[in-house]
């Protein structure tokens, strides 16, 4: 095995380290310019100016006007803003909300809340490779149906929904569309009026950006209340000091991912093609898990027979790779990723899976030494593991 | 998160194996629910001569199995019986919270091969 | 009036500037240690050992222990997360708050959505110095009482509440006792056993902190609703990837406030009173709100007839100083402060107010230039205001 | 926020002060509400000849003030009438958003004042 001093991150679906110009962006915002944007003096003004050029920043990145933007926590409490705050609008009265299996707990998990509320919701099937029928969206509909939430892209199998002509479905029904776009914005082009979209989420952590920031684009004229309440910030839909250091560089995360999009999807679809075929050729009893196509150009979710993905993951990581089983929010739990299950992957696989999310540092070297560090894990593991004697 | 040695054991297991001839046998856990930990034993005189596994699993899986094939082998059946889940821990130097799920599957495995043993016997 | 080029800051209870030891702390969770904390590789684990030091640091500030803090985006969530995770815990049953009329928009608006929603608050008064009667709490407490929420230290008028007393009542009834507690922490000793509550809310930005990151202090056996939801993060109470470097640089901040406790309120007390002599000294017509005694060290909430707060504020600010009328919050918007409302203040007062809030920089020269520039801007605005030529 | 030509009339308004015998008074607004503005105008042959205030209020109050005083000053009393809300943001250079509530109180106080000429003639 190659040896090197360098740890490599092949987890940016997880998160990203933040870009060193996000830093310096951020770093005035903390000492110097560090007014609360509700003040009126100097100090204040300087950080209302900078709030509102962050928003202008963001909403650019995504083919949104400024006043679109309501700057979150990050991704999660973005789904919970667009979910509760649909819902909540009239408190007491039951309705409906159509949502996919593979979606992240931040909006599976909200949806089950607002089922423990009374709530109805209907959880669409995906297909073996991981994509949602469009027509078992439109046949859930039903007259008490208010929104329809399906993420753009997966954080696990990294599939593309058909968002453009699910949005076709929910303007014919007059239904709101909320898309989690957090694996999505900054790997691929986004624009909210081509997918047609009334609300989407993101987190500036999974572009480089800061953690602990996020926006939930909210369509003009889309009806929503907040979820947590306050002094009136945030056009009263997400009240709280803003972090103005965090939102600037979440603002300057979002302008540089835009520039790259021109590059650097194509330049990860070839790294990770390469991944693809090279452990195809080393190694057996192998699968390739969601779409061929239809799927982000830095994902690729692997499953080994007879291998176990935690351990795939410790042997990977004293090798000095970082990758991910699933999702990193479920890696804690031993229970299988509910989307590998969606999609009906082989009990004989399902635990042998790793997600390898490439990022815009990882080299075609990096990739050669994963490759090779895979088939070494591999064999090892299915030495310990394989019931008969290899 | 995990400790010093089990990162030791998982990366260099001893005793993985399976006995061709073995006295005892005991398989816990199904590939569905992800772990598969397999035990074989060779009793001699009493005295287990030889333990061996085979384990599909999570990185506690198959620390605990090399940890219990070690501490059982040379102790006799009695004995081996005794070896306890904090035994095998402490051995370890601990686990992490939230990991004991599957920390005693090696020893119930154990525990299997032994009575398939007395049952043979 | 004095020459300087510094601008001079004396709005500490709207955000403080973040202390450059913070910074450093922070900086290596933006580039290279920048894992997920739920992720199993190295990666995950430094940021994991991060925020178990940091949680650490902030329980020991505040006398909690480590799992009895819940990191949240802020004081307004942390406040949220008190008041509607305890009423959430049983939906659709009418349950009862007691409040005060002098708390911070995130507990007020927060209980208004609670009543709309069906819940009863009574809001106990205060006294003209801004002070509950801790006899009006006892009461208010009726059989489906489930939580008493009185804030520490108010925001404008810095008033300290009787939070002891209050525990015992709480005790006694079995009902949880809420505190809001950020403008206390940094600047007053605060003890979680001394006070006696159940929970207690912080924010970073205001002990010289980063923005966008707090905590809930949940003392063990506390039952609680999360507010937002999403994978299991803050033993499951606050979903989302952390915020790791904020959290980092709020528990450096914590440790630094607490640090600095055996120095800073009494010479923050010495500027305050300083301040408040030359003031009484040099203008007529001039009122403290609040307490004389009961107060943060650091507030000086002053009152003038005749002259108008946003005008002296924007006078002072081109002056090279900035404070405050009544909260950040309000400052934008047209209303007299609730807060001064709820303590009966002279309608030809109420509108003169400012608050001018101390900090570690702030020296005593800055305290005798304030003080000038105050007399200018009063007499100035006088001199356009009277109705009486002067 | 607010435009530099507003910062500039703020800090320093021009027609200060009490016009003694005055022709017309114009008071609007309460100690209560925060904004109390008294325009007085000195008329001679149809012609504001001069036009003074005293403004108990924030930014906008005082800078609307002065400024409508010196849009009227040297204008027949139905060119002042014509002065428009308008006209005097548009001399400040703009107002920020949400802080029109009191914009148009000197021009009602102005108006009041010519009432008050009116009626008094
Ligand atoms: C698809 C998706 N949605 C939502 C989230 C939650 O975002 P955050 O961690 O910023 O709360 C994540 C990442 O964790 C994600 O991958
Ligand atoms: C007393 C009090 N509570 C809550 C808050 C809200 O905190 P944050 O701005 O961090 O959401 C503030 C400050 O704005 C405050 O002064």
């Amino acid at each position: 095995m190659m040896d090197i001093m360098k740890r490599i991150y092949m987890d940016h679906s997880a998160t990203t380290p933040v870009d060193p110009r996000v830093v310096d962006a951020m770093l005035p915002y903390f000492t110097e310019k560090f007014g609360n944007s509700s003040s009126l003096h100097s100090f204040g003004q300087e950080a209302a100016e900078a709030l509102s050029m962050a928003r202008g920043h963001v909403a650019d990145s995504i083919g949104a006007r400024e006043e679109e933007i309501i700057f979150t926590s990050g991704g999660t409490e973005s789904d919970n803003l667009a979910l509760q705050g649909v819902l909540s609008r009239e408190p007491g009265k039951r309705q409906h909300i159509i949502t996919s299996v593979l979606e992240h707990p931040a909006v599976l998990s909200t949806c089950d809340f607002l089922k423990s509320i009374g709530h109805d919701v209907t959880y669409v099937p995906v297909s073996s490779e991981g994509i949602v029928d469009v027509g078992d969206i439109e046949r859930a509909i039903r007259d008490d149906t208010v929104i329809i939430s399906i993420m753009h892209a997966n954080n696990e199998i990294g599939t593309i929904q058909p968002i453009e002509e699910i949005a076709k479905i929910a303007k014919d029904n007059d239904v709101y569309l909320h898309t989690d776009a957090v694996q999505s914005v900054g790997k691929i082009p986004v624009d909210v009026d081509q997918l047609g979209v009334d609300m989407l989420s993101i987190s500036s952590h999974k572009l480089h950006g800061p953690k602990g920031v996020g926006a939930l684009y909210v369509r003009e004229g889309t009806s929503l209340t907040p979820v947590i309440f306050g002094g009136g910030h945030e056009s009263g839909l997400r009240p709280g000091t803003e972090n103005i250091a965090g939102i600037v560089g979440f603002a300057k995360a979002s302008s540089i991912a835009k520039e790259r999009l021109g590059t650097d999807p194509a330049r990860m679809g070839r790294l990770r093609d390469a991944l693809i075929k090279k452990v195809f050729n080393t190694i057996d009893d192998v699968r390739l898990n969601g779409h061929a196509t239809q799927r982000l150009p830095n994902n690729a979710n692997l499953s080994f027979r007879h291998v176990e993905g935690e351990s795939m993951l410790m042997l990977l990581d004293i090798a000095g790779i970082a990758v991910s089983t699933g999702s990193a929010c479920s890696s804690r739990s031993q229970h299988a990723s509910h989307v590998l299950d969606s999609i009906g992957l082989d009990p004989d696989y399902i635990h042998g899976s790793i997600r390898i999310s490439l990022g815009r540092e990882n080299t075609m070297d990096e990739v050669d030494y994963l490759a090779e560090a895979l088939q070494e894990t591999v064999a090892k593991l299915r030495q310990i593991s394989s019931p008969v004697e290899c | 998160m995990y400790s010093k040695k089990i990162i030791e054991e998982f990366t260099n297991p001893k005793n993985v194996g399976i006995i061709e001839d073995a006295d005892g046998v005991g398989e816990i856990g199904s590939t569905i629910d992800g772990d598969v930990i397999t035990v074989y034993i060779k009793v001699d005189d009493d005295v287990l001569k030889d333990v061996k596994f085979k384990t599909f699993g999570c990185v506690v899986a198959i620390s605990t199995s090399t940890m219990v094939t070690q501490l059982a082998k040379g102790k006799t059946v009695e004995e081996a019986l005794a070896i306890s889940n904090e035994d095998v821990q402490d051995a370890l130097g601990g686990l992490p919270k939230g990991k004991d799920r599957c920390s005693g599957f090696a020893l119930d495995a154990l525990h299997k091969a032994i009575e398939d043993y007395r049952n043979k016997s």
